[in-house]
C-alpha cells in the first residue's frame, strides 16, 4: 500500500519538504511543484498539497495517512490525530490583539472561531465570536469588533495597524500528525515514518 | 410550507434494498452468536441518565428531561446499558449474552458521525480469565471472516497506563517521543518494547497479553502494547477490528471488569460490539 | 446513594427468556410477512413532530427539543412515519412493506399503557380497491391463526361517520339512544341496521363493506357498523383483532387513503399493526 | 361466557338493583346482600359489589363488562367506556361552593381533583387543588381552602356549614357504562343488556 | 390563640380521644359526638373530626396545628410534619397481597398508589398501580390486579378471599404529629401537647 | 474538574455597576410611562408555545417539554404575551399597559444577538385611531428625548403591502428595480412615491400616514414608504426609533390589531418596545 | 380548538392591581436596601444545572437539555446563583449585595407551592462575624417592621447537628423522644437545653448563638436550639422571619460560608431572602 | 458622515471600482491599491477592502454602509442585507460536482458548508458536509468525499480533475449590498448610491 502524506501549500512548503527529503523520502521537485499539479506519486507515498487549514480535515477522516499541520489548524478542528513530531520552524503565536485603551472585549473578530469560544469561555467572557476569511486585524482598526484573535508572527501587522498584543492564547508550531487508524493498521509503517522525520527535522534551520 | 423532509440529526428510515440487506446481515449475525451459546437480552431505547454517572459521554446522545423532571438519554452505548439491566439479576455465571438495536448520537458531525448505528453485540460477564479474553476476540474475528471480510484484531491491555507516569502516558497519547531516557519506557514509546518489557513495570498486564497472544496468535491479530489512550470503562484487554483491506473499523471491544459494580453486582466481563453499517459497505 | 433501579416510563429491558420469547415470535411473524411478498422498511426511533401536525397524540409520546432547537418526538405510533419514509420516493404501486420496532409511551396509566410495545406490521400502499381491503384483513387473521390464537376481527368503514348528522354521531358515540326516530339511523343505532340500511345514507361504504363481507366471510370476521368513533387517520375499512378466547386486543388496521398525502405524495394504503407483547400473554 | 356487572354499593345500591330486577335479571337478594360477601353468581350474571368511585375502574381495565357509575366518576376516573343509558334518579349536580363574600379563588378542596383542575383551567383560575377523602365542605369552613368542589344532592350540608352554592361544574347522573373491549366482541350480548336496562330503568321512580 | 387538633373519625378515634382526656385535655362527649357536628371549641382547643386520610393534610397546610395520622397516611401525603409521639395501639402492617400461585407481580390495586409505587421502584419492578377507593382485595379476587397492597390488621379479610400475604411493606401506627409552622412559632405550646400526650399515650392500653 | 464559568447563550449576570446602570434606566423610564398614565402589568418569563402559533419565532428563544408533556417556551417577545395575559379580561378601553423584564434569546450568534436583553415597552389597547398611532411614537420618541438621546424615528404603514402585486414586494425586499413600468409602485420603489402615490393603491393606508405625519411633524420622523418587509403581526403604522448620533436601534413599535383577537377578544393596539441595553451604549 | 387560557405550572401574569401592588412593595424594599448600603446584583432566569452540583432540588424546579446539549434550570433558588456570579470577582470585602426577581417552581402542589414567586433578598459576602450574623437578621425584621408586620425571628445554628450522634438526629428530625438517657442531648430533644447546655458537646456553635442572642435580643427573636433538620447549604446560622400575626413566613436566611469556595473563591457570608408574595397578603 | 463601502479583493476588485468610478466616485488608484494599505478615505467615502467573503459580514453588522459580494458568500453567511443591484459581470454557478460514476452521494466537501446543508436537506439526503478551505474539488478526486460542491466559471478545474457537473446548487452573481440600518437612517443617501450604481453597472462590460 502507498502511504498518502498532506503537505501544506505556501509558507511551510518549502521547509516542510526539506524535512521529507533529509528524511529520504522522494519528494516532488521544485519545478514540478511549479505547475497546478497537487498530487504526486512517488514509489510508495502519494504527496497531496492541500491548503493550510485542510491537512487535519484529510488526515482525520483517513483520505491521508499523514500530514505536516499547525497546532493551530489541529485546535481549530479539535483533530484526534496523533502529533509525534514537532518541527523546529514556523513557531508563532496565536495573540489576543485590539486597539489601545479598548475598554472592554465585547466581540472578537478571528479565522479560529472554535479556539476563540474556547478561549473567551474558559475566562468566562461574554463575548461573540465574528468569524472572518482574512484581514482580520482590519476588523479591530474598522470597529467591527473591539479585539482580534490571531496568529501573530513577527508582530508587523498589528504595529502597522496601530494595535496592541493584549494576551498568548497559545504557542502554534508545525506537527506531524498521524492518524489513528493508519498507526492501527499499518504500526511499523508509521512508526518508521515518524522516526524518520524525527531524525531529519533539523535539517532545514541547521543548513 | 413544505413539507420538512430531512430527519433528525442521526436517523435516517431505510428502504427495501437497504432494510433487506441490513436484515440479511443481522441474521446471520445473530445466527452465529446463538451457535456459540449466546442468549439475547433486548435493552431498552432510553434510559435514566443519572445511574451511569460519568460512563456516558453527554455530548454524543441525545438528552431530555422527561415528565418526571429526570434526565432520560436515548441509547447511544451499549455496553453499560447491558450491565445496568442485568446486573441485579446475576446469578449462573459465566452469562453469554447479546444484544442488537440502534445506537444514536447528535455529536457534530465528524466522519460517519451522524450516520444511524445499528449494532450487534456480546459479551462473557462472570469469567476473569485470558481464556475468556481470547474466546471474545477468536469469535470476533470469526464472526468477520464468515461474512466475508478478513479481519485485523488490533489489541492491547489498557491497564498498563497505571503503571506510567505522567510524561510517558502524555507521550503515548500524541506518539510524541519527548527526550524520555532509554528504558521500557522509552520503549513502549518507539514501539520496540516486548512483552518482556513491559513485565518490568506491569507484570499482570503483561501475563495476560502473553497468554492471550499464545491463544490468538499473530495470523490477523496484532499485540500494540503503545495503544493505551482513553480507556473508557475499560479494565483490560480493549481491542478493534478492522477490515484488512479496507481499515474500516467493524468492531470494539474489551475487558471492563468494573462496570457490573458500578450497578450493584461486581463480575468480570469482557464483550465486543460490531457496527452493522460499516460491514454494509465492506460486505 | 443506592443506584435507581427503575427504568423511565414505558421501557424495561427483557432478559433472557422474555428476550427469547419475543425473538421467536418475531421469527415467525417475519417470515409469515415475507412468504406473503411484503418487503421490510426500518424506521427511525426519533423523528422531528411537527412534518405529523395533528398525527400523533402529543399526551401519549415523549417529546423533546432538540440540539437544532427542533420539536422531535420518540416513536409511538408506526402507521404515520411509514408514509412520511416511504412518500418522497413512492414509484412502483402497489407496494407492500412490514415493519417491526418498538414504540414508546409515557402516557399516564391506563391498562397496559406503560407497558413497552413491541409492534409488527404491514401495510399495502397505492391499492385502493376492497380486494386490498380483504387482503389485508385475511392477512392479519391468518398471522394470528398460525401463531395459534383464534381472531376475532371486529370491522367496520369509518367513512360512514360523514353521513350522520351531529345527534345520530354522539349517540353511537356513547351508544345511548337519545329518542331519535325510526329510520336507518336509529337502527344504526340500536344495532339493527343492514347493509341495505346503510346503503340508504352512505351508499359507497356499504358497497365496500357488501364487497369485504363477501370475501372475508362471517367465519371469525363481525361487521360493526356502529363502530365509529375516533377515526383518526384511517378513512375507511377500519378492523380490530381479539384473541376470541381472551378478548386481548393482538392488532389494529384499517385503511389511510389521505395520509400519504400529507406527505406530498398521495397513495391509497391499507394496513395492520400488532403487538407482539399481547402475544406474549395470549400464545 | 358469563357477564360480569358491577354494582356501587351504597346510596344507589337498592334502584340499581330494582332496575336490573325489572330488566329481567336475576339478582342477589336483599338478606344474601346484608352478608360481607361482595360476589354473586347467577346464571350467566355475576354481580359484584365494589366501592361507588371502583366502577369505572373495573370497566375500563375489562374486570367487570358493565356497571353502573356517576358521571362524577366516570370523568374523575377519564374513563372510557360506553354510556349507553342514563338513569332517572340519583341526579345531582357538582357546585363550587364558598362561604359568603370568599373574596378570591385560591384554592379548592375536593374529592375530584381532576375533575376540578380542568374546571380551574377551562376558566384560567390559577388556584390550588387539595385533594380530600371526605367532609370537603369542612376545608372551607376551617379554611383549608377558599372554596370547595362537591357534589351538591339537597343542599343541606352546604346550608349546615353556612357557605353557598356559587357556580355549576357539572350535572351528575348514574349511567350505565359497558367497556368497549366487551361491547365489540360480545355485541349482540351488551346490546341485549342495554335494551333491557334502557327498558326497566323507570321502574324504580314509577314505582 | 387556640390551638386546632384534627380527630380521624372511625376506628381510632375513641382511643385517641382517651389519650387526649387523659393528657387533661378537655374533649368532646360520645353524645356529642353522636351530632353530625365535626368542629367542637373548647377552652383553648378546637376539636376537628375529619376523615383519617384528611389529617396529614389539614396540619401539612397549616389547618390544624396537631393530629392524630397513621403513618400510611402520612407517607401516602408526603407529609413533613413532625412525628413525636407514636401511640401504642392501632397497630397495623401493610402488606404485598396476592393469590397463592400468582405468577408475577404485573399490577397492584391500593388505596395507597405513592406508596406502592415506591415499593415498587425500590425493588425495579415494572408493574401498573392502580388506585381503588375500597375493598382492595377484591380486586386480587376478580383479577382486576395480579396484587394488592392493602393494610392488614387481623389477616381475615386475607384469608375470606382465599389470599396470602407476600410482603411486609411498611409497619404501621398511629402518630401525634405537629405542623413545623406552629412548633416553630408557638414552640412553648407545641413542647407542651408533646409532652402530655406523650405521658398519657399508654391510658388506653392499661386501662 | 474546573467549574464551569460560563453561562448559558442568551444570559450573564450583571455586577454592581452594569446593575446600577440598568436599574437607574429602570427607574426612569417606568416613572415617564406612568407619568404618562401607563399602569403595569407583569408577565411570565415562561409560557406554552401552543396558544402563540407562528407569532413567536421557534428558533429565536429556548423551547422545552415541561412535565405535562406541552410545549414551553422562554420569554423572547412580550407583545404577543401582553395580548394572551390581557385578553380574557380587557373591559375599560381604552387601556394603556407598561412591562418590563428580560427577554431570552438563543438564535445562533449575529451582532448583539446572544446579548441578554432587558425590555420596557408599552402599549395602547382599544383604540384604533391615528391619534394613539401618534400617541406611542411621540411618547417613545420623547422617552428617547428625555434620556438624552436624539431620536430618529423612521415609520410606514405595513398595509401598504397588502396592495402590492407580488413583483413589487419581491423589488421592495430587495429594493432591486426589476425594470417595472413607471407609475406609483415603480416610484415606491424607487424611493420617489408621495402619500398621494400611494393614495392610488393603497388609500387607507396613506390616509393613516397622512394623518400621522401631520401630528408628529417631520422634526426626528421619517416616513419610509418603501419599508414594508416581514411585518410580523404587525397590521398598520410600524415603526423604529434609532439613536440619531450612532445609529443604534433603540425600539421598535407598531399597530397589531388582530393579536387580541388571536387569544379570543379583538382589540385594536399599539405599541412599542424599548431595549434598554441599547441605551446602556448610547447614555 | 379553543384558545388555552392555562398558564404553565409556577407562572401567572399579574395584571393592573396585583403588578401595582407588587411594584409598591419592590420599590420599598429596594430603597430600604439601598439606605442600607447594599448594591444589586441581576441574575440570570436560566443557568446550567452542572455548577451547583447537588445544591438545587432538581425535582423543584424546571430543568431542560438546551441546544448546546447542556442541562439548564430556571432559576429556582437565588443563594446559589448570587455565590456563583460574584465568586469569579469577588474583591475587597465584605461586599453588601441584592438581589430581586422571580423563582419559578413546578413541583407538584403543596400549599402556595405552585404560586409565581418573587423574591427580594441580600447578603454579606465576607465577613465571618457574629456581628455580620446579627446585621443581616435585624436587617431582615426591620425590613418586614417598616412594611408593618410584626415580625417573629426563629433562629438557630445549624452546625450543633454535626455535634450530635445519629440517634439524637434522628429524634430531633422527627420530634420523637426516644428514650435517650439524661444530659445535654436529651434536653435538646425535650426543648430545655441552655446555650450552657449546647456548650459541652458545641462550644463554637453555642458562643455563636450567645453573642448573635446578646445583640438581637429577645423581643421578636426566638432561639430554637433543637431547630436542626435539613441544613441544605447552611453552615451556621439558620433562620426564618414569619408574620407574628398570621404565621405566614416572609423570609428565610441564614449563613452559608462553603458555598463560594464551591465556586472557586471561598467567603463566608449570610443572607435572607423574602418572599415579597407573601407579604401581599399579609400587608 | 462618510459612507464606508466594502470591496472584495481579487478577481472582482477592478470591474467592481471601474462600476464605482463610473458612477462618479472617487475611487482608489491601481497605485495606491498595490501597496498593502487597505483603507482609503475620499471625500465622502471611504474604501475598505477585505477578502471576498468578509463583505457580507461587514455590512450585516453595519461597519461598512455597503458592498459588493455574490450570492455564494451572501447566501453562506445569511446575509440580512438588501441586494439593491446585481452586476452583470462575474457571473457562475454553485454546482454538485463528482467523478463519473460515483455510485451515492454520501459527503460532500465545499467551501460552502450552509449552502450545502441546506441543499442537502431540501433533497432529504442523509450526507456528511466537510467544509474546506480550498482545492475543493481535489476532495473527490482523493476520494475525501463522494461529492464535491463549489462554484464553477468556465469548468476548468473540474475537468482537470476528471470529474464532471451533476447539478446546478444556485447561480451566483455579484450585487451591490446596502444594510437595512443605514439604509432607514440614511435613506436619501444610500438610494443615491443605488441610483448611481445602477446606471454606471454596466461600463466594465461595455467599455
Amino acid at each position: 500500500m502507498t502511504m498518502r502524506i498532506a503537505i501544506p501549500k505556501g509558507r511551510l512548503q518549502e521547509p516542510v519538504l526539506a524535512v521529507f527529503a533529509a528524511a529520504g523520502y522522494d519528494v516532488p521537485t521544485a519545478s514540478e511543484l511549479r505547475t497546478r499539479r497537487l498530487v504526486f506519486a512517488r514509489r510508495d507515498v502519494e504527496w497531496i498539497f492541500v491548503k493550510d487549514c485542510d491537512v487535519p480535515v484529510y488526515v482525520e477522516h483517513g483520505a491521508a495517512d499523514a500530514g505536516i499541520a499547525g497546532l493551530d489548524q489541529i485546535l481549530e478542528h479539535g483533530c484526534s490525530a496523533y502529533q509525534p513530531v514537532e518541527l523546529p520552524f514556523g513557531r508563532c503565536r496565536m495573540m489576543l490583539i485590539a486597539a489601545p485603551n479598548t475598554p472592554r472585549l465585547e466581540s472578537v473578530a478571528t479565522k479560529y472561531p472554535r479556539i476563540a469560544r474556547q478561549y473567551l469561555d474558559s475566562r468566562a467572557i461574554h463575548a461573540e465570536v465574528i468569524p472572518l476569511g482574512g484581514s482580520v486585524e482590519l476588523a479591530a482598526v474598522l470597529q467591527l469588533t473591539s479585539h482580534v484573535i490571531d496568529l501573530v508572527e513577527t508582530g508587523e501587522t498589528v504595529r502597522i495597524h496601530h494595535l496592541e498584543l493584549q494576551e498568548e492564547v497559545a504557542e502554534i508550531t508545525p506537527r506531524l500528525i498521524v492518524g489513528r487508524t493508519v498507526y492501527r493498521t499499518a504500526t511499523q509503517r508509521m512508526r518508521e515514518l515518524i522516526a524518520r522525520v524525527e531524525e531529519a527535522k533539523d535539517v532545514y534551520i541547521t543548513v | 410550507m413544505p413539507t420538512k423532509v430531512r430527519y433528525p440529526i442521526g436517523v435516517r428510515p431505510l428502504l427495501l434494498e437497504e432494510a433487506a440487506r441490513r436484515r440479511r446481515l443481522e441474521t446471520r449475525f445473530v445466527s452465529m452468536l446463538e451457535r456459540a451459546g449466546f442468549d439475547e437480552v433486548v435493552l431498552p431505547i432510553i434510559d435514566y441518565a443519572d445511574p451511569y454517572g460519568g460512563l456516558l459521554d453527554a455530548r454524543r446522545g441525545y438528552r431530555f428531561v422527561d415528565r418526571e423532571g429526570e434526565l432520560v438519554t436515548i441509547r447511544s452505548d451499549f455496553t453499560p446499558m447491558v450491565a445496568r439491566a442485568l446486573a441485579p439479576s446475576l446469578s449462573a455465571l459465566p452469562l453469554k449474552v447479546f444484544y442488537r438495536g440502534d445506537v444514536i448520537r447528535c455529536e457534530a458531525s465528524r466522519l460517519g458521525a451522524n450516520r444511524e448505528l445499528f449494532q450487534i453485540g456480546a459479551e462473557i460477564v462472570g469469567d476473569a480469565s485470558s481464556d475468556a479474553d481470547a474466546e471474545a476476540m477468536l469469535l470476533a474475528a470469526s464472526v468477520a471472516r464468515e461474512l466475508g471480510v478478513r479481519p485485523l484484531v488490533v489489541y492491547n491491555d489498557v491497564s498498563i497506563a497505571a503503571s506510567l507516569d505522567r510524561d510517558t502516558l502524555d507521550s503515548l497519547k500524541t506518539k510524541r517521543r519527548a527526550g524520555s531516557p532509554a528504558g521500557p519506557f522509552s520503549k513502549l514509546i518507539d514501539g520496540t518494547a516486548t512483552l518482556d518489557d513491559i513485565a518490568s513495570f506491569a507484570p499482570l498486564a503483561a501475563t495476560r497479553l502473553r497468554e492471550v497472544q499464545r491463544i490468538v496468535g499473530d495470523r490477523d491479530f496484532t499485540l500494540q502494547p503503545d495503544d493505551v489512550d482513553e480507556p473508557g470503562y475499560y479494565t483490560g484487554i480493549r481491542f478493534r477490528i478492522y477490515d484488512a483491506a479496507t481499515r474500516a473499523l467493524l468492531a470494539q471491544g474489551g475487558r471492563y471488569d468494573s462496570l457490573y459494580g458500578r450497578f450493584g453486582t461486581p463480575a468480570a466481563a469482557i464483550g465486543f460490539t460490531f457496527t452493522i453499517d460499516a460491514f454494509e459497505e465492506g460486505a
